[in-house]
């Protein structure tokens, strides 16, 4: 592996964990709102998931593109989303992303090459495979990173994806964050191989298992894989070990899994921790200096729930928009 | 008698069939601890097992089609499809190959399998989990469509369905799970393709659907204050559609409103229109038909306009008061 | 002017746009070297390249929705999928995705995206391959629904739809691909939503879409010596549908026949019969409105069978003289 | 690979040889009725394919399952269904195995364990996942062979039940006839790795490669994969590879292949000319014994012919028959 990711400046190192507070702090603020009844709906949240959204988006340029999933928050603020107009959305206002149309399984920032969540298990990975075929097309030079989860890959759409992905060598990387479970579904019963990196060889396109929880380890392996994919050599297909915190979605009991199962993950294995603790040792960042960031990551959504509550709900008029072009 | 949810009749459906036949098992995704994503199957796993309480991948279309394998060769399988959305991803298996076969094949072979599957919204799913797309397969020769508007319904037309020789698909209302109603706790069966006037009236029929029938009924009420005796008719299942009630439901009354949440446009009540007018009822009707479905847009996220989308209790009253005035 | 045939004048259509407009691509099952399953892409490849005719492999879903995302992003995808009854496996994509993303996304992003695709019975290809199911997207805002009958009509629509910024499904009716009429050689657009008067005529309106509008243009010529006027009225496009332009040709006539192949039960028939129930033509309908469509069962392979389900020139002529009697 | 097929008696082998020719002679005559004009709709031939059909049910019992596909009529035979009947399904007769409603896409003969041809390419797999399950939940002992072809393994379907029966360790063969084409694309473009086999290993499913055109071959691999699937050890991927002689289906130009290709599987590869040299050279036939095998397959289709033709065509009162049970 190369030491990409370690050799970055000292600003995008501390931005990375900025995102990552500014991740966790979203979802805890909306768990907190959901259980609350504040929040309509349902959300999916990525607690504990932070490291393999912001080191998935690191080597990626402003007009490279993601799809992303029901599961989405992170993927979207490490594309560079703002929490306000993402936190307007989750509360239905006209500041919203979508205007309040869509809420969290819809987030997109098409502009901004967020080609947007998605609420069907699987259904983005043939958009991804189509934008990689656009910028193949037009010689764009983007690359189109696909995020989805491990129960996604028992999907038909993730196999057809991958193999005209493959066969047409598109630059679109697959990223899979095996979070252990589907809804409740423990990929262990729902997949009879170790490892989800490996069904990458049923297509010809490479498959490499990583630390989802290790940032450094995350973006070094997508930076290999988006140079691939860029150069022309076709796609790669990634799989981060990770695990999500919280429920699958409000209301969840989580019988499926046990609280020690829980807790190894979250005191020894929390990528925040862990990311912070890298750059201490390495003397990249003093103690006063994360406390800041953390600190200002907590006020920016703070600001962010300020914005969404302050703003308009949309007008009824709006109801017929946005149908048709 | 009991009151039971209509969550609680399904499962009490469900479950009672299975301790009398083997061959009946339930598949689908997080229907094990779990207990499915509205919790209809809760508890069922600890009761039947994990053999007959399948969990099983994110595949909607293998376990659609290996239903239809499973009940092809001598199974019968209800399968939960967690939202009736992703019936996007099974329709091959459904239209193609569950209501096809017995057709194809000369006669030889049946399909004896139930799809329970949550469709409407109301719960803020947004776009892609919260449509009512019932008209696609009532459009398929070869399935049975349900939509139950109680719990009473539910359980006893969950049994006719479960005991049907042919592919069902059976929808229940999200929104409708939680609504009580009186359920004996013995079995009994609704047969398919048979109506139930909810409410008897005089001036207007309304033929209303899964949870509209609860908003017609609302409806009715004010109008009876109002001095307007409304029928309401619930078709409860849309194939085998009960028309005669329907015709003479309306002969009677010379006037007909129809309702269902599902996007007006294409919607199910086209067929319903279609079938009155050019039945015997149409030379009694007094006033145009008049159709109530949901705006032509995808489900919005915002609560509000979430709710504009579809029919309300008001849009209704006014809707009778217009066809009233014969207008 | 020049004689074409209906498959002509699609690659006709499809050549001039893509000689036009470099976003303008074709993907599809077997449409290189091979043409197409009904060769209206023949010789596309040697002119526009396997960039530009993209064979895929067998995966409707993926490559349905690969035209998404591509059109989600700049190009402007022409799908063939190979035969209509596949889209059951296409739906996911085409209903959550292509239809949905502008709205969910709050009017952010458009999907330019055609999808062609070659439907109805009459070439002994079995209950699999025959289907006519545009009612399903016809019931899904965000879609966009065409059926042009004539070679004239499909290359001016083809043109309209591939211009149009939003999906669009585009029924190619199998049947009439050799089937001829006068066609421009140069460019020309028919707008979606603009119905056509096949023929006018006064005591009676026959609405018909694709192969059935010729069923009608028949039986109006043996009515006419019969001494009936018959209007025959084709929609062109179910969404947007031209109501205004059924309306008045229904409160014309006053008795109005609604003709489509797709099974009766469901079909997009009861969306127009709906329509006129509920419209002004109402008051003038002097005989109740009668639908034709296919009988409820799959098609089936034997030839006589086959025809026998769907309407034909006999069924359209007795049904008008019932209309005309008022019956 | 055990030689359980050499094992086999003189009569089960010179079945196997009349089998084929009656598999070839068959689709040899529909050919020429389509070329005619004499039958409707179309028809996918197996001419050249006879082999892999008819060793992969060598080793099936009587009450085995199978799925077939578009390209099915060998499958038919070679699990038993009778010529006649199904020739007069071609005609569209009542006395065909489907009464006429079905054709040659959809022959099935549901209490002969034939559960259908099936017009959606993979649109049949997921059934024999289905009819695996109910021989495990039935503890009936029984496998289901499911065929497809090297195309269909691009779908969905493919993906999602290869999944699920490994997961359940169901008693299901799926057999993979790559016959290198699928309409027109060619498998080298249209999947990116050498063998279709490999594609198990995405589920923890053995995958074996076959010379389809071995009779023998076939034969063996199929019988350990069925004791595997029978015993409880779960699914086996087979790919038997092919090549059909004869274009897709009715009025194929065949641009996609050349002349001498063809001519190459036709003259070097016939599988059974192949076999019969074996049972020649192993002194388990003679060649008069072989000729009266050729000649009496012959006839049979011959008769099959006969029964179609002199078959009544269905009557207008059955045809809303048969759509519910
Ligand atoms: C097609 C489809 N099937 C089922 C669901 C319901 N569902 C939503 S998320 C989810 C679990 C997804 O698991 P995974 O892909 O591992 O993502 P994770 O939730 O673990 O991030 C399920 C079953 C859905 N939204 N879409
Ligand atoms: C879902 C679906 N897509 C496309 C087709 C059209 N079609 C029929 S056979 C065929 C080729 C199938 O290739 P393969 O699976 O290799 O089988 P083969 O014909 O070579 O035996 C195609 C594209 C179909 N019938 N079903
Ligand atoms: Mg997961
Ligand atoms: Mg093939």
């Amino acid at each position: 592996m190369t030491d990409w990711a370690g050799r970055q400046s000292d600003e995008v190192v501390k931005d990375w964990l900025r995102q990552m507070h500014l991740i966790r702090f979203f979802d805890e603020k909306v768990d907190e709102f959901f259980a609350k009844g504040m929040i309509h709906g349902t959300t999916h949240l990525c607690v504990g998931q932070e490291a393999s959204a912001v080191g998935a988006c690191a080597p990626l340029k402003d007009d490279d593109m993601i799809t992303s999933t029901h599961r989405g928050h992170g993927h979207c603020i490490a594309k560079g989303a703002e929490p306000d107009r993402m936190m307007a959305e989750l509360f239905g206002r006209v500041t919203g992303y979508c205007k309040g149309k869509g809420g969290s399984m819809h987030i997109a920032d098409v502009d901004k090459g967020n080609l947007g969540a998605n609420g069907i298990v699987g259904g983005g990975i043939p958009l991804a495979v189509g934008a990689a075929l656009t910028s193949q097309m037009k010689k764009q030079g983007k690359v189109a990173v696909c995020f989805f989860g491990d129960g996604a890959t028992n999907e038909g759409s993730f196999h057809e994806s991958l193999n005209l992905a493959s066969i047409w060598k598109l630059p679109v990387v697959f990223v899979c964050e095996n979070n252990q479970y589907g809804m409740s579904g423990p990929v262990k019963d729902m997949v009879n191989i170790e490892d989800i990196a490996d069904r990458g060889a049923s297509y010809g396109i490479p498959g490499r298992v990583v630390d989802g929880n290790n940032l450094l380890e995350m973006a070094d392996v997508m930076e290999e894989a988006v140079m691939q994919a860029r150069s022309g050599s076709g796609p790669v297909l990634i799989e981060a070990k990770t695990y999500r915190w919280k429920g699958h979605s409000k209301s969840d009991a989580k019988k499926y899994r046990t609280r020690e199962e829980e807790k190894d993950w979250r005191t020894n294995k929390d990528p925040i921790k862990r990311f912070e603790e890298w750059l201490l040792e390495e003397g990249r960042i003093t103690k006063e200096e994360a406390e800041t960031i953390r600190q200002s990551a907590l006020d920016e959504i703070n600001r962010a729930v300020e914005f969404a509550e302050n703003s308009e709900e949309p007008s009824m008029d709006t109801i017929l928009e946005d149908v048709y072009a | 008698m009991r009151e039971i949810t209509y969550a609680e009749a399904v499962r009490e459906g469900l479950s009672q069939r299975m301790r009398e036949d083997s061959d009946v098992f339930v598949l689908g995704e997080d229907i094990g601890v779990y207990g499915g994503a509205f919790g209809v199957t809760r508890g069922m796993i600890e009761e039947f097992g994990p053999e007959r309480i399948r969990n099983t991948p994110i595949s909607e279309a293998a376990i659609t089609g290996a239903a239809v394998g499973a009940a092809l060769t001598g199974m019968k399988p209800v399968l939960e499809l967690q939202f009736s959305d992703f019936i996007t991803i099974a329709m091959d298996q459904l239209v193609n190959q569950a209501a096809k076969v017995r057709y194809m094949y000369g006669g030889k072979g049946h399909v004896p399998m139930v799809v329970r599957t949550p469709s409407g919204s109301g719960t803020g799913a947004a776009a892609q989990h919260s449509q009512s797309l019932e008209a696609w397969v009532a459009h398929i020769p070869g399935l049975k469509v349900v939509q139950p508007s109680t719990a009473y319904d539910a359980k006893g037309l969950l049994k006719a369905a479960m005991e049907d020789p042919n592919p069902v698909i059976f929808y229940e209302h999200k929104v409708l799970y939680k609504s009580k109603s009186d359920v004996p706790e013995e079995e009994y069966t609704i047969p398919l393709g048979k109506a139930d006037v909810k409410k008897e009236g005089t001036d207007v029929t309304i033929i209303a659907t899964a949870i509209m029938v609860h908003k017609a009924l609302e409806a009715a009420e004010e109008l009876e204050k109002r001095g307007i005796s409304v029928e309401v008719v619930d078709p409860r299942t849309l194939v085998p559609l009960d028309e005669e009630t329907i015709i003479a439901s309306v002969s009677k009354t010379g006037r007909v409103i129809i309702v269902h949440e599902a996007v007006k446009r294409g919607g199910f009540g086209g067929e319903i229109a279609g079938v009155i007018a050019e039945s015997e009822a149409f030379d009694y009707l007094d006033a145009p038909i008049r159709r109530l479905g949901a705006l032509p847009i995808p489900v919005p996220y915002n609560p509000v306009l979430e709710k504009a989308m579809i029919p309300q209790v008001e849009d209704i009253i006014k809707a009778v008061e217009e066809t009233m005035r014969g207008a």
